[in-house]
């Protein structure tokens, strides 16, 4: 039998599929389709310090094979999800990450300590794609020192292992991984969303509310993968890889790029059944590409 | 709700650009109720498509769907021929309430493709003895579609933006104190929500609201709308589409 | 009739629709399908100091929605290239717009001088999405310094208008705006490509020979898009938007936005005829969408 | 060249994976040449899909394509059905030249998804009065295709990699020197046509060749090969596909 298992810091994956955070909400809804104990790991929606509302409507909008979305951190808050999301996916047999959020850095803090007195959750996910409000806006994701600075606070605040997820909207994603390193992050997540845009033509209107929202889908793969390529030969950190991701081949494509693990997003949307239907597949896929384990694809991508 | 493979036994036009389908499946059209929708994906389309049951025949396995081509998605499904099938969720979000004890007389108001879901709730009120009276308001003639099968279930006003068929105006223009209801129902473009919810906001009543989505299952929280209590934010797909209209800020 | 005429600096274009560079080499191929001289302007391949033969193959490789190059600057040299293709499409009643590129600051200014003497050549693009080989691979177009540097030269060299193309592939791309236009650019052209990667399964390697190559088509619309919100927003160079261009909706969405007039690059492979079919449908948007001229619809996008 | 609508009046599976179709119009058809392509776009896919031209019948307006379902623009067309419109660009590149004064016999060497071009050059030298010998190369018995036509062209030699259909082998394992010819003609995988062009190195031929595409016109550069003299790179949508064998470095 096909060996699917992956282990990362703080995480037995039984194997390498898991939601992406803000597309899976905190499990429940999708619960409803299949027993989530069959998923290696959940990233749950992402949690800030007290409720958030998030943005006003429209909050998506399709592209071509994509999507827009500024939802904008509608969360419960860190308490409500760890008194009544957490208990919930802890009666599965999977692996838990919390997103965490903030527009401070002492946010950040706040809410990865409570989160550090959750047995149930074994990872941290950084959301550093949020503005920070105090600087003026300005993404703790597109500035190296602003990254390091909330990893470090984090790291300092939790034993738990953290993740830095990464935006793909900067010029540099190497420079960005490298601070995050520096900073002691245990492994990246990449890739977060592209900022897009789409105006609607009767209204001659953004059609998200929000002006910009993130774009994801199949039509972002192909950043994901040179993404995770350029930081996969420069940094030592392990990655879970993300973006477009449909198919257990895609998946694959994420392995060899460098990718230890997987999450799926926007896939979901369009089948709610796609993550066992992946899990599925990938030995059939893994076989017929050669490869005797989830582990054994890692990374294998031939560059010379 | 699952995820099901439906096949679609009938499509016809029957008005300006809006389709009629039935569509056939074991587990969808026998729980369906009034006022719950479907969520359909189409080939090379990142997102589903929600669409309003119109009506059950549940011995016959079969749903209705009446729809308007409004965009590319729902352009390339018009396209679609009996034989094919349909990948469907569903059956998606809560119906409209009713307690047949309770209710005798109901107003049932629909706008454009707002009219859809109206059409089985009616059915199934008819069914259980209340008197139901709708009025339906489109653009103009050429869209104006089910005016007879609502004749079927009683008095029937028909209004039109234009005046080209039916009454002249808009649906709120016809609801004078003359009606007698005990609630009433509705859906249609957020504007005539909005109009006739001030106008009725002494009645009790049901509106069912249409948002952008993107899970439409409530996990991500695309498809919110306000609410007047401390719930903040409900999902429309998940807590709705149907709400009560003195809950939700239009 | 609805007028679509655009004045741009050193261009009079009859409509805002040309091809973008590098999807249209010379124009001599597509002038076999339709007459040239339909087209606003005509954007030519890139031109360096000599001939280049680009990069191995493959070359190309499809995505969702979109497709991966990396030519790699093939083209014969700018004096063959004034010798040989300039003289056909100065045949034909359109304006010519010379892309230029080079490995380094020099190339850049010589390949800028010897286009200054064609008199048929009415504008520059300024391709800055090249590395530079002097600063070690480091592309002139996602340093803000190094970009300001080379539009000056360029700018000093000649005396016509000089367009300077944006890469996406920053995390500012309103500073990169802002550093051109102070050297003195006379407008810009926005989005070159993201840069992306595809990996082959069987082969286990980068589908592309060239490992990366440039995303274009309507997966990157949205970027497209936002990226010249931003900027209009904030810089006041006339923008030739390109980015996805498959409709004349996606034109008006680009004009809306805030672009001056637009370049169609991918979508002619697809559809030879493109650019006249979306120029013979333009008269017919504009009007749908309430407007009375190409000129009534730039920037008229709503933000607040 | 230009890009029109033709109407598929034939599909067939003709082997493992192997589609054969005939398609209809009034210009590709009337002037295309053995060894020539068309370029094929399919709904939501970016990029065209090149086919070579296997066999016209200017007559009846039709041309022959025959094709491997390899990934999933090949898979989507080969579910299109009899009737339906195939948007396509052709004829596309230069076709083999020849000259019928100065031969009299050719050696036509295909291997696999390779043969289809062959077949229509075939029977165009067969009717100058060419004398004809062809081998055919495929994996596997289940991927023989078009044995029986090649027959009809005059000698054909079939081989498979896993001798489970004709001899064992490879066609250039095939290729003694008992064959007598003035020219060859090749298509097929690179790896075959570069053990052939070197086997072969002091005949005279053309060869066929594959390679990812953009414009499929000659405006992009994509689909360039390196050549042995100072032209550089040529363009293979539009130098050729045909090369002489000589000229290219594979
Ligand atoms: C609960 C619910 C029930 C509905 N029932 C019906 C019905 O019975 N008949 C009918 O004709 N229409 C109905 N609609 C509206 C219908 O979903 C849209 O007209 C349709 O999604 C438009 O798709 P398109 O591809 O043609 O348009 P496009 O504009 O190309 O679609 C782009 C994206 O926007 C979304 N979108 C566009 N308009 C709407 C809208 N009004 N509501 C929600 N999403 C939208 C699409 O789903 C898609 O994700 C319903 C909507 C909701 C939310
Ligand atoms: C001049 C020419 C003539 C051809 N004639 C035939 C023929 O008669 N019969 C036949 O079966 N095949 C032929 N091919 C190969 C055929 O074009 C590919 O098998 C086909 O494009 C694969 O498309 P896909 O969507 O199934 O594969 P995918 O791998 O999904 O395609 C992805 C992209 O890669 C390109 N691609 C993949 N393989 C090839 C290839 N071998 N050559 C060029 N592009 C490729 C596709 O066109 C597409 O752009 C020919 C190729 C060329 C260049
Ligand atoms: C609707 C939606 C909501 C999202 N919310 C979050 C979030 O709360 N936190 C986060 O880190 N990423 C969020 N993301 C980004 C995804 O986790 C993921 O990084 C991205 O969508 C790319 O993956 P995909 O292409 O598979 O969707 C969200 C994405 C979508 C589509
Ligand atoms: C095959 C190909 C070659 C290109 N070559 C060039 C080039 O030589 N110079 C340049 O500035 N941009 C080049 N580009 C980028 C395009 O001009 C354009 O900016 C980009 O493709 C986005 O537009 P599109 O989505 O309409 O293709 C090239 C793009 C493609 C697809
Ligand atoms: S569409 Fe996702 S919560 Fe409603
Ligand atoms: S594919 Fe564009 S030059 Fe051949």
């Amino acid at each position: 039998m096909m060996d699917l298992q992956v282990k990362l810091p703080g995480l037995n994956l039984k194997n390498p599929v898991m939601p992406a955070s803000g597309c899976f909400g905190f499990g429940k809804e999708y619960s409803r389709f299949y027993d989530l104990s069959l998923l290696g790991a959940v990233m749950m929606k992402a949690a800030t310090g007290t409720e958030r509302l998030g943005n006003p409507t429209p909050r998506v909008a399709e592209t071509s094979s994509g999507m827009l979305n500024a939802i904008g951190l509608q969360n419960p808050g860190v308490d409500k999800i760890i008194a009544e999301e957490v208990p919930f996916l802890a009666q599965y047999d999977t692996e838990i990450i919390a997103n965490i959020a903030g527009s401070t850095i002492e946010e950040y803090k706040e809410v990865a300590k409570k989160f550090n007195d959750a047995p149930e959750v074994k990872a941290f996910e950084l959301n550093i794609s949020c503005p920070n409000v105090k600087e003026g806006g300005i993404q703790f994701g597109t500035d190296p020192d602003m990254a390091k600075e909330v990893t470090t606070i984090v790291k300092r605040a939790s034993d738990k292992p953290v993740y830095v997820k990464l935006s793909p909207n900067v010029s540099n994603i190497v420079a960005m991984a490298k601070a995050v390193e520096e900073a002691g992050a245990d492994g990246l997540t990449m890739i977060n969303t592209l900022t897009g845009m789409q105006i609607h033509l009767p209204s001659r209107r953004p059609l998200i509310a929000n002006k910009t929202g993130g774009l994801s889908g199949a039509a972002i793969k192909p950043i994901a993968i040179r993404m995770i390529y350029e930081v996969r030969e420069q940094v030592n950190l392990p990655i879970i890889g993300m973006g477009g991701i449909e198919t257990a081949e895609d998946v694959l494509e994420f392995l060899l790029a460098g990718a230890n693990a997987v999450a799926v997003g926007t896939a979901n949307f369009q089948n709610p059944l796609v993550m066992p239907e992946i899990i599925n597949e990938l030995p059939k896929t893994l076989e017929k590409y050669g490869f005797s384990s989830v582990h054994d694809a890692i990374g294998k991508a031939v560059f010379v | 709700m699952r995820k099901v493979e439906m096949k679609l036994v009938y499509a016809r036009q029957i008005a300006e650009d809006t389709i009629e389908m039935k569509l056939e499946d074991n587990y969808i059209t026998q729980i369906a109720e009034p006022g719950q929708f479907i969520y359909i994906a189409l080939p090379n389309f990142t997102l589903r498509r929600p669409i309003s049951i119109a009506d059950v025949d549940r011995e016959q396995k079969q749903l209705t769907i009446l729809f308007k081509i409004f965009g590319r998605g729902t352009a390339s499904f018009a396209a679609y021929e009996p034989g094919m099938i349909v990948d469907c969720i569903g059956p998606n979000g809560n119906g409209f309430p009713f307690d047949t004890d309770k209710m005798e007389k109901v107003l049932l108001i629909g706008g454009g493709i707002g009219v859809p879901p109206l059409y089985y709730l009616g059915k199934k009120l008819k069914s259980k003895g209340i008197e139901v009276t709708s009025i339906l308001g489109y653009q103009t003639a050429a869209q104006v579609f089910y005016e007879e099968e609502f004749n079927q279930l009683g008095e029937t006003i028909v209004v039109t933006d234009d005046g080209s068929y039916g009454e002249k105006g808009y649906v709120t223009d016809i609801i004078t104190d003359s009606f007698n209801f005990d609630l009433y129902y509705s859906c249609g473009p957020t504007g005539m929500l909005r109009a006739l919810t001030s106008k009725l906001q002494d009645k009790k009543g049901y509106i069912s609201l249409e948002e952008r989505m993107g899970c439409g299952v409530g996990a991500c929280a695309a498809c919110v709308v306000s609410t007047k209590n401390e719930q903040g934010y409900l999902k429309i797909c998940h807590d709705g589409p149907v709400f009560p209209a003195k809950e939700v800020i239009l």
